[in-house]
């Protein structure tokens, strides 16, 4: 079962280079990465919509969409022919040609970083040794495309989105850059297939969240992540009850299905990042096939985002950069020291006793440290 | 952080429990799904549910109980009523409306015109569903359109009209018992010619 | 003749180069957490308000002038539509004002009915605008519905009582429409019971959330001498400390046989202004149970005015004035009727909370930023109905 | 010459010509925004030659930090001055004698140099520059520059929050 992908794409090639000079062989084998990417993303979109529709619905007593297909399984497909079919609206006074390539140039990005991701055992389709960097470094560019959208649109509301999106995008970058640090240093590689194999197997919890650095990591990388993706409760750029639906106010049409699809292939390829990163990846328990344990840790950490949305209500811009700058960059700058220490002691309780220490310590002290941000308890009285 | 936490954990018991508990109405007070899937499954109806009003006859459509004596028109706040009252071939008043129009663009169901009747003839309808193609004409409901039966009626609320053909009985028989006593006062004295027409 | 601000040399201390340039946008008619059409006219320093100024008008209908030309009771179904939340009490608050002015006495049981629907009306009330104002705050819809769903139960309660779920037109004057059958009653003491497991819910979702803390609190504070001199009232009010409920204050109807206290915040922010309700549902749901449980039998209408009903035109109160107010779930709703003896009323009048609270807005929003003015229009509690009378 | 590495080459001419075709745009465009976009096109094309040089973490660093942040940086001034963004002001001024001056001296330069590096004609003397190889170069015979552009950049850090402070 395990190598089912692995050994059809094979196959597949064996076929060719049969009739085909081996030159065009490769040109195949890169086309088969390519097209399972090209399918595969999109397709994680429009499930994720109905999946996230479903989820959410049942958080709030309903059931969610049910009419097309059993279980709503086609709405997916109903809404896409919506989307087609309607009138593609350019305002006025917009900038045509970058209203245009915005929503083209976000989906890029979002697709690129499929390639750096092992959905299983030999399942990735580039092994750069730079996985992780790569992933971060397309990733970074979505502001740009997001910024166009914004821009071009001649909206307040886009623009007031905009510049959120910007001033939130490269904010929460830092600390996402700086929370792989730790797992960087411990595997020794960038790329994302040996991170993967560093953390061992399901035998002695070898992933890297079950260790007081890496747990801390998670946390941050996992919530920079959400940030990074827009999703409540970091969604001010498209805070749709201040700012009507920020950068893609003015989009409409298969324009406005293209800015949704980059959101929720950033949704699944953060989740799978994080799941590469912290939760062993592909590894998992030998009864199940690798990719199935990919797909199942990356669809939990999913769940978890859509289960915030379903719960939480947004932060504000300031306060999200607070969160940012004031607690999460300090946090992630202490792990990456505690990790050092971590690989430097060699006495398994005094590692963890002063890993535990140094974090707990640091986490105390920022939340002093940033008290007058904290929640205040309220009494009140009861006049007769 | 906690009560984050404890916020998420809410929606997760209400998640969970949309697929163990039951729907509609129980739901309503233990939890899970509320939904009502509509056009199939619907709530009962509450027998004192107003929504737009009909026109009631007894029997047979002739027999309308409406005299047109416009009070309905005359009292409907937002002015949705017009009557015609129906002639003769002579051209002397009937007692029933010829044109009897409720504009439901403009009835704001208040059901101020059933209070009103002094005849009992018009009543607030559970009809709900009357949608059209287009928003002007085919909302504009005639005499005929809004003429329902009794039995209508009494499907519909059965406890307001067991009430008001109580009420109706008795005031027929007192009409009746008061025309008796007339009829009995009047019939010793000789009958009284007719006044000549000058 | 050249202009002379080029002439001018800038100083770096000007206030011209050191200002960034103020942005204005249009927050409404059509915007997603207006709660209808209602615009903010909002100047911006990045996305801090400088200036705000609220447009309104957008659903202004006429409400008065339909009603000086209307016999009293066919206004009844209009009050209805002022403040579509809350009904049954703009319906208190005109029959009030009409018993007033025509001196009607009304029944026992009756009393206690309104009572009952009134304080129903304000759990409904203050539930939709909790879960509205997470709403705004940004939640997706989740305390709106687990407050729609408690707000069903007591909507089928109205429905099945006055035959319309929003817009009963269940007072008369001297009574009510319809007598509660037992078997209501049942479902309505059911609600009551049912309603703390429900309040303690939503305020585990809420109250202590972090993120709903750090955003509503010492957000749009509005403090007590500001509330006083503006003429704010309900939870408004009383989240700012002044201790002002008309159910205390004018004991209309029958509100002094009941234990209850008012909730009085200290602050004055959006957050005391969200707790404030969720303890005036608390206090509430007291004046429930001692009215459910020492409702009386007897008629629902005065025996005298029964037949008013039959006949609105020929309803004709004395020559004089009358103002009846009640503490509506958004504040102070009040009736001003002038009667010159004739069918309709000479001069009506409505003192709208939704208004006369909205007027502090700006002292409340400036210096924030523009979520915040979303989140402080959301805890001021408007109706665009009642606002645009 | 087999097709592959035809293809492979072409496509780099071809990075080459769109990078430079972008950079002729950064100047060119009467719209500053545009202009911003160009750059990062630009800087992406470069990106994109790195990687075709086999310098990958050069690549990544390329795209995070250039086109991720430094271009970002740019389009949020002109979004911040609205004005700049307006595509009447012309984006040329009476600098451009000079600055021609200036590319020139800069062109010899960077000539000079071109001329003077022994480049490498064949594949296999090129050693392989892996991130490993990288980190050890930076924090083993590298470390006291490294150390001192940090201290640079944290004082241009302090720097900056001294003056947006406001107090």
């Amino acid at each position: 079962m395990d190598p089912i992908f692995v050994n059809s794409k094979k196959a597949l090639l064996n076929l060719f280079s049969a009739f085909l000079p081996d030159w065009t062989v490769v040109l195949v084998s890169i086309f088969i990465s390519i097209g399972a990417i090209m399918v595969l993303g999109p397709f994680t979109m429009m499930y994720l919509t109905w999946f996230e529709r479903k989820l959410l619905g049942r958080i709030q007593n309903r059931i969610g969409p049910n009419r097309v297909g059993i279980f709503g399984l086609l709405q997916p497909i109903a809404d896409g022919v919506k989307m087609l079919t309607k009138e593609d609206i350019v305002p006025e006074g917009a900038d045509k040609a970058v209203h245009l390539l915005a929503p083209i140039a976000i989906v890029i990005p979002s697709l690129l970083v499929f390639s750096v991701l092992p959905f299983g055992r030999n399942m990735t389709a580039v092994n750069l040794n730079i996985g992780v960097l790569f992933f971060l470094a397309v990733s970074a560019t979505t502001t740009l495309s997001i910024f166009m959208g914004a821009w071009a649109s001649r909206n307040k509301f886009s623009l007031l989105g905009g510049m959120r999106s910007v001033a939130q995008l490269v904010s929460y970058e830092v600390p996402m850059v700086l929370s792989v640090v730790p797992v960087i240093l411990a595997a020794g590689s960038l790329s994302t297939v040996d991170l993967v194999e560093s953390q061992g197997g399901w035998n002695g919890f070898k992933w890297f969240v079950f260790t007081p650095w890496g747990f801390t990591a998670f946390i941050t990388f996992y919530l920079s992540g959400v940030a990074e993706c827009n999703r409540t409760p970091f969604d001010i750029p498209e805070g749709e009850s201040e700012i009507v639906a920020g950068f893609h106010t003015e989009y409409s049409g298969m324009k406005f299905a293209l800015w949704y699809m980059a959101e929720f292939m950033n949704v699944f390829t953060v989740s799978g990042l994080t799941a590469v990163l912290f939760l062993g990846g592909w590894q998992g328990a030998p009864g199940l096939p690798s990719w199935a344990w990919f797909f199942i840790k990356t669809y939990a950490l999913v769940f978890v985002m859509m289960w915030f949305r379903g719960t939480l209500p947004r932060l504000r811009v300031d306060q999200l950069m607070g969160l940012a700058w004031k607690f999460l960059l300090p946090l992630t700058l202490v792990n990456i020291f505690v990790a050092g220490l971590w690989f430097f002691i060699p006495d398994l309780r005094w590692r963890v006793g002063t890993a535990v220490a140094l974090l707990g310590l640091t986490f105390w002290a920022l939340m002093a440290l940033n008290r007058t941000a904290l929640p205040e308890k309220r009494t009140y009285e009861f006049a007769e | 952080m906690l009560g984050v936490l404890r916020g998420m954990g809410i929606t997760l018991k209400n998640f969970l429990a949309s697929y163990v508990l039951p729907r509609r109405p129980d739901s309503l007070e233990t939890g899970g799904i509320v939904t009502v899937q509509y056009p199939e499954e619907r709530l009962p109806e509450k027998e004192n549910f107003r929504n737009f009003p009909f026109l009631v006859f007894d029997g047979t459509v002739d027999n309308i109980r409406c005299v047109s004596c416009d009070i309905c028109a005359k009292e409907c706040p937002p002015k949705c009523i017009y009557i015609v009252r129906d002639t003769d071939s002579e051209g002397k008043p009937l007692k029933r409306p010829k044109v009897f129009d409720i504009d439901f663009t403009v009835c704001m169901n208040c059901g101020i015109c059933e209070e009103a009747c002094p005849f009992d003839a018009i009543f607030m309808d559970h009809e709900f569903e009357i949608g059209g193609p287009e928003r002007q004409k085919s909302l504009v409901y005639h005499r005929d359109d809004l003429l329902k039966s009794t039995a209508h009626f009494q499907k519909i609320r059965p406890t307001d009209f067991a009430a008001i053909e109580e009420r109706r009985k008795k005031d027929a028989e007192k009409k009746a018992a008061a025309q008796a006593t007339v009829q009995a006062a009047a019939q010793p004295k000789p009958q009284t010619p007719p006044s000549p027409q000058p | 003749m050249s202009p002379p601000v080029l002439e001018k040399t800038f100083q770096a201390s000007d206030p011209v180069l050191q200002d960034t340039e103020t942005f204005e946008v249009n927050l409404g008619p059509q915007h997603p957490s207006t709660h209808g059409v209602f615009r903010m006219n909002v100047k911006l320093e990045g996305e801090t308000i400088v200036s705000l100024k609220p447009v309104m008008g957008y659903l202004h209908r006429n409400h008065e002038q339909i009603a000086e030309n209307m016999s009293y009771l066919g206004s009844m179904p209009y009050t209805d539509r002022l403040d579509y939340f809350n009904s049954m009490s703009n319906n208190f608050g005109y029959a009030l004002a009409v018993e007033r002015l025509a001196k009607i006495d009304v029944p026992e049981r009756a009393q206690y009915v309104r009572v009952i629907m009134a304080e129903l009306t304000r759990l409904v009330n203050h539930v939709s605008v909790i879960g509205f104002l997470l709403n705004d705050l940004g939640a997706f819809f989740t305390p709106v519905l687990y407050a729609f769903r408690e707000r069903e139960k007591i909507l089928d309660v109205f429905e099945e009582v006055a035959g319309s779920r929003m817009m009963c037109n269940y007072l008369r004057f001297g009574g009510v429409k319809r007598d509660l059958t037992p078997a209501v009653t049942e479902r309505i003491k059911k609600i009551v019971r049912g309603f703390p497991k429900f309040l303690d819910e939503f305020e585990g979702l809420l109250t202590r959330n972090e993120i709903l803390c750090i955003r509503c609190q010492k957000v749009g504070v509005l403090p007590y001498d500001l509330a006083v001199n503006a003429g704010i009232t309900g939870p408004m009010a009383r989240a700012s400390g002044v201790n002002y409920d008309l159910r205390k204050v004018d004991r209309y109807s029958i509100y002094d046989r009941f234990k209850f206290k008012i909730p009085l915040g200290k602050i004055g922010d959006v957050y005391d202004r969200y707790l404030v309700r969720i303890l005036e549902m608390r206090e509430s749901l007291k004046i429930l149970e001692q009215a459910l449980k020492e409702i009386p039998a007897g008629p629902v209408m005065n025996p005298k005015f029964a037949a008013l009903a039959k006949a609105p035109r020929n309803f004709k109160p004395p020559k004089g004035e009358a103002y009846g107010r009640v503490e509506a779930p958004k504040g102070e709703l009040g009736f001003y009727l002038v009667s010159d003896g004739t069918a309709q009323p000479w001069r009506y009048h409505v003192r709208a909370p939704s208004l006369i609270n909205l007027t502090v807005l700006e002292d409340l929003c400036l210096g924030h930023k523009v979520a915040d003015a979303v989140i402080i229009l959301g805890s001021i509690d408007i109706v665009l109905g009642e606002l645009d009378h | 010459m087999s097709p592959l590495v035809l293809l492979v080459k072409t496509g780099i001419y071809l990075l080459m010509a769109l990078s430079l075709l972008a950079a002729v745009g950064v100047v060119t465009f009467r719209n500053i925004f545009h202009s911003a976009l160009a750059l990062a096109g630009t800087l992406l094309g470069v990106a994109g030659i790195y990687l075709a040089l086999r310098a990958d973490f050069l690549a990544g660093v390329q795209i995070l930090l250039y086109v991720g942040a430094v271009v970002t940086l740019i389009l949020f001034a002109i979004m911040l001055t609205h004005r700049l963004g307006d595509p009447t002001i012309p984006q040329a001024n009476k600098q451009s004698g000079p600055a021609l001056a200036g590319l020139l001296i800069l062109a010899a330069l960077l000539g000079s140099l071109f001329l003077k590096t022994n480049w490498p004609v064949s594949e296999a003397a090129l050693t392989p520059v892996t991130v490993r190889v990288l980190a050890k170069a930076l924090l083993g015979e590298f470390v006291f520059p490294f150390e001192v552009v940090s201290i640079v950049l944290l004082a241009a850090l302090i720097g900056a929050i001294v003056i947006a402070r406001k107090d």
